[in-house]
């Protein structure tokens, strides 16, 4: 197990925070978001998916296609890279659908077995899953008539622009769709990662799998790497309050001199620090198809989804009142964090998970 | 003009005097009840505060009886049964808790007498003009100006912030720094500033929840005769005292029933949604449920203290505990609504004349009692003063105190 | 509900105060308790029951009838006033058998309508319940043949010297055991309340009820009233801690004048604050046999229960290393919070007994 | 006197060199394994200190190859597999953690010759004076006194506590004022006292367990040659530094298994005792095996750092960590345990050369525990260094770094 960076990994991770900090800077993303005046943000506004970006970060740095073999079309990486790429998402908010199509929708069509993963990898086209974000052991709603689907599902993620869904069904199959289907968008409580309804009517379809352990899988897969991003967000919350603690100033002093808040920063650095590790080993398991990937996959999910809440309250806490201000980004991490806590399943699932997977029975 | 009434211990007989009071108002003034629709609301509280039964531990004349302050109750109870009009207490509150008690104890005559009446009824909305970007917790860092004129009047320059009700304000209390070159806390002087001043220019502050409750406010050139002044110049800062102290406590207000507040909403949740119910929730929903009954005898308790005349140190730690339990519980709402949790029912920009967490959905609930430990004193000074006022322990070294406070570092 | 102290009660705290600082003032206890080579400690030493200052506590100022009527024999008062008893008890540590006593035995004997309770009340004899002192609801093992009882009981408080025992048996009634069993010394974590197991070999014994109410309620009277104890042990632990960090200098400060240390005692402050209001209203609500008595002294145990032992663990924590050794009171506070916490139901147990009672059903 | 390895980068001839020298060693000093019986253990320890397999990192001459410190896990595990004798780590930690990385630091050639390899083989056990009553947490302001003398001998007065293997030991490592007129981390000087001068007694010091693992040291008039001196006078404090930072780090040990620890122990109480479980402490047991694991997989992650030569400032969370979990997890084996709980299984004063948490009962370890927080750094200093060390926050306005000692209130 290899909890460590390699030089590819810190490689990567430098062209990838490059392009963010460059194309989609933190600063910048409250007015791209809404001005003072702009009501429900609009998921087709080209601050909450934004392809010239996407096309950059997947196609031009290939990361869309890390954990697919050169053979199908990919860059023949792992997991444990796409795992880099979302902690830096996380770091940056960027409104890129990468955790629905490089890693939930390309996890489904490799374990499929579909030549189709091809397309994503190259990051020519983009998919996602369709569930609802808040999935953990999902029971698909989708009715499969005469090859084609009908139903609906809702809250789904990074499906704003994606060409390529795989549509559960009921039973568990997996079906790929590309028309034949609408979209309504939601009001999110997350403003970077908006969500859509989707309704299908009859939409042809095509079938990938009937084994319904590739949805598991891809569940899993996608609850392990959501521990990355999370990361990331605790990362940025914790640097951007000690940087702001070491320049405020009140009574004269730093107000990261108090020894209040040096004692609260220390505590959540210990935490982050555990995030670090318990987002490696899920990543390097998940890549390595370790046996004991559910285990550190459910550590992982409870701790990093825990602690990314954690550092984005602190964050606004110690802000003080800027940090409540819709100009500041501090609200967005906040905002991702929370909406990161109930995606693919909570903390608190995957700690009651972990009863039947390490023998604690209740 | 009313009789003061007895200021003996409270009696029974004091009690009797007060309910003869009010059905004598109600009688003049609130001839038919309910039923009434030709005497104006407006009226109403007029000859309410003339009656001296608007708060009657404030003296006679305005608006008082010089009564011990837990009888209010008694006089709020007989008019709310009387189905009386109010003067909206939630969007005077600034008036009412922190303006009045300064104008009261700082105010000349002709001041308290040209402001407390209409503060009371609502007809001059009040709001308050303290913090400023630089001095949030250290309030006494504040750099807004006020310079003196040959004429008696003040011209004042600066930028305030957190200022709710600025745009429906008729009048707002300001500090301001009259002398440099001594120590902070004493070159600050105290005034009471005119929004309708060209001078005074009020932004909307959107926040956290898509809208804005609060402003800030620019004040460019701002005219302030020396009459407006409240205490004398430098000693703005014992007089913000008395404003920051003067929180509105609900001497003698109705207990609150067992699920009360958001421990309600939550409970209400579980018990209709049985589908969203774990194991892991089923813990957590009971330990936020015992907090909140904590929290709960813990202000009754209160209260009675209060009543019976025994205020005691306790009151210090309420909203302290207040703001942990509402984030612990907002948060844990969204957590148990799982994909409605990631919904958000407006993001629209709007300026909401009060806050009601109940009239929202869960998210909104979420983010806005992260204001709950900033607004009206950080949770950490909170801590601060319960430590040093409560317990007795020692004061932090401090660098600030005796430093002219154009010296210190910014 | 009348959650403030009565005048009365006022002064019964400061009798009894004054009672237990002059006769076993807390910092004599550790070298009551053992000295340097001393090992185990005797149940029957002294120190860990003084008939002297029971006898004054109990019969002198009256405190072992103060829930009994002045017609059975009693001073006429009601349960609040025992649980101020319990505070200051609480806060000196004093080896006396009140809790077992004045407050379990008694209100068994009252509920079941005994004349015997007079003998308690006026402090001539001593009394206890015999159940394991973790019971909550307690299922009975002790048996009855011909009117006599035989089994064992473990962990028994307050039964050192007890000469009246109220015995649970199979099915739940209660019964009267004066002779006929033996007593065998624990090890107990809390040195200042010794544990006892209890032999019966055909005992004699006398039907005090059938009705096996009177024991659930007996022991919910009992973590109600103790309660009050634990709140007296926090108010013991941050005083203490306080009056230390205000005199203990380290880096040319008081060590109470750092933050870190005044934010937490802030909130220890705010958790024993809320205690206090509980005990009241649990004391409040068992004295007046209040309907929902039951949900008060639910919130009592969960909480009182809990700050009790962060008191103690605080206290510990801030006393740096004289906190942890054998001559300083502290770590006695520890052992009675910890052992309190498993005293009569853990807050644990008390907080799913709400499931039921407010309707939060899992 | 062997050779010096190579000093280049780690490889795979180094790690052959190595594992040829283990060969050579126990062919000459261990020729029949674990069957020999007529060699001596501590005649083998000698001969594997003085072939430079004692700390490869060390000099030659003084137990070491001047190899890279990660090596030192090859020797271990060859000599582990051959069931050569150790030196019991455990036993003579502070010398081997504390001292020796110091004298190697500020000794004279003489001093290392004198002292490192009894201190290696475990023939002569050292402790450290260095807490006093009045100085913990801040140990710079310690009160113990050394006057030069004119014979070249240094008389030493004072009280020392928290002393563990006091009793034991042969030699301590101590710091003392000899200068009270500076500023107090000035005028301290670091040297090596004879623990059988007579000057030396030491007193069990009981604690909350009901054992003395740790001793109250008094120095009476006790005489120290100045060549027992380690560094300048009046430079002991940098010095300490080396101390206090030379923590044992385990390089290239094993990596801990899951459910190592205490985990493990409560684990298996819930496996074996279906009777004791609730839906409540189910919860909590998730919760604590959750961050059981946290730690072990971070202490794989800071292992693997320093096996690749990146260690990164994780280390300093360790301990911190480590004393919360162990808190609150041995607080839940109470808990859990319930009737068995109440009970503690000896109160008798002993005096233990080590700690075993798993020897002993549930009552134990919780009371135990309680240490980890407080000794060899309290969590509140190990923040203090996280804040400053780590994140780069400002330290706190001092009052104490510039004054003379013995100006300093006490």
């Amino acid at each position: 197990m290899n909890l460590l960076y390699t030089e590819i990994e810190e490689e990567l991770r430098a062209s990838v925070r490059a392009l963010l900090t460059d194309r989609s800077p933190v600063a910048a993303l409250p007015g791209r978001l809404a001005g003072p005046d702009q009501h429900d943000p609009d998921p087709h506004d080209p601050a909450l998916h934004d392809p010239a970006l996407w096309h950059a970060l997947a196609a031009e740095l290939g990361t869309a296609g890390l954990q697919v073999p050169e053979a199908a079309g990919g860059a023949g990486a792992s997991l444990r890279e796409s795992a880099v790429v979302l902690e830096e998402l996380g770091r940056s908010l960027a409104p890129v659908p990468f955790l629905g199509s490089a890693v939930l929708a390309t996890t489904a069509l490799l374990a499929a077995g579909s030549e189709r993963v091809a397309e994503l990898a190259s990051g020519a086209r983009t998919g996602t899953l369709a569930v609802p974000f808040s999935s953990w052991e999902h029971r698909p709603t989708v009715r499969v008539e005469g090859g084609t689907l009908s139903g609906r599902v809702t809250s789904v993620a990074d499906a704003t622009a994606a060409d390529l869904l795989v549509v559960p069904v009921e039973g568990g199959a997996l079906y790929l769709v590309e028309r034949g289907f609408t979209r309504t968008a939601r009001t999110s409580l997350d403003l970077t990662r908006p969500l859509t309804d989707l309704a299908f009517e009859r939409a042809p379809a095509h079938l990938l799998t009937e084994d319904p352990a590739v949805l598991a899988r891809t569940l899993r897969t996608g609850a392990g790497l959501l521990a990355s991003e999370q990361l990331g967000i605790a990362e940025w919350c914790l640097a951007s309050t000690v940087d702001y603690l070491r320049e405020r100033r009140q009574f004269n002093r730093p107000v990261g001199s108090f020894q209040a808040l040096k004692h609260r920063l220390a505590d959540l650095w210990l935490e982050v620090v555990g995030a670090r590790a318990t987002a490696r080993a899920a990543a390097d398991a998940l890549a390595n198809g370790a046996a004991d990937a559910p285990v550190l996959v459910a550590v992982a999910a409870s701790h990093c989804g825990t602690v990314a809440v954690r550092a984005a309250e602190e964050c606004i806490q110690l802000h003080g009142g800027i940090g409540m201000t819709w100009e500041h980004p501090a609200h967005l991490f906040l905002k991702r964090a929370k909406a990161d806590q109930l995606a693919l399943g909570t903390p608190a699932r995957y700690r009651s998970a972990l009863a039947d997977l390490v023998d604690l029975p209740a | 003009m009313s009789e003061p009434v007895s200021t003996d211990p409270v009696s029974t007989d004091l009690v009797d005097e007060l309910r003869s009071r009010v059905r004598a108002l109600l009688t003049e003034a609130w001839p038919n009840g309910a039923a009434t629709q030709d005497v104006d609301a407006l009226d109403f509280l007029r000859a309410r505060f003339d009656a001296g039964l608007a708060w009657v531990h404030f003296p006679v004349g305005l608006g008082g009886l010089g009564a011990p302050r837990a009888l209010q109750a008694v006089v709020d109870a007989e008019l709310a049964a009387a189905g009386a009009p109010d003067n909206d207490p939630r969007r005077i509150g600034i008036g009412l808790g922190m303006a009045a008690p300064t104008i009261l104890r700082y105010g000349t005559s002709e001041q308290q007498r040209r402001w407390l009446r209409p503060l009371w009824t609502g007809e001059e909305v009040w709001c308050q003009l303290f913090s400023e970007p630089g001095a949030g917790s250290d309030l006494a860092a504040l750099a807004t100006r006020a310079l003196p004129g040959t004429d008696g009047v003040w011209t004042v320059d600066g930028q305030k912030v957190w200022t709710s009700s600025a745009h429906t304000a008729r009048w707002a209390i300001l500090v301001a720094r009259t002398d440099p070159a001594v120590p902070k806390h004493r070159g600050i002087t105290y005034f009471v500033c005119d929004m309708t001043d060209p001078g005074v220019e009020v932004r909307p502050l959107r926040q956290i929840t898509g809208e804005a409750e609060f402003n800030e406010v620019f004040l460019t050139g701002v005219r302030i005769p020396d009459t407006d002044r409240l205490g004398a110049v430098g000693e703005g800062w014992q007089v913000a005292q008395t404003t920051l102290n003067n929180e509105r406590v609900s001497i003698g207000g109705q207990a609150t029933p067992r699920e009360g507040g958001l421990i309600g909403i939550v409970a209400r949740t579980w018990r209709t949604h049985p589908e969203l119910r774990t194991a892991e929730l089923h813990q957590r929903l009971l330990r936020h449920w015992v907090d909140a009954e904590v929290l709960r005898l813990t202000g009754e308790r209160l209260r009675q203290q209060l009543a019976a005349g025994q205020p005691g140190p306790e009151g210090a730690g309420g909203k302290l505990a207040f703001a942990r339990l509402a984030q612990e519980l907002t948060g844990f709402e969204v957590e148990l609504l799982g994909e409605a949790g990631l919904g958000y029912d407006d993001w629209t920009m709007v300026r909401p004349e009060l806050v009601d967490f109940t009239g929202r959905e869960a998210g909104y609930r979420y983010l806005r009692a992260k204001g709950n430990s900033i607004e009206g004193g950080t949770s950490e000074i909170l801590r601060n003063i319960i430590a040093e006022r409560v317990l007795g322990l020692p004061p932090e070294p401090r660098t600030d105190k005796d430093v002219p406070w154009k010296e210190l570092a910014r």
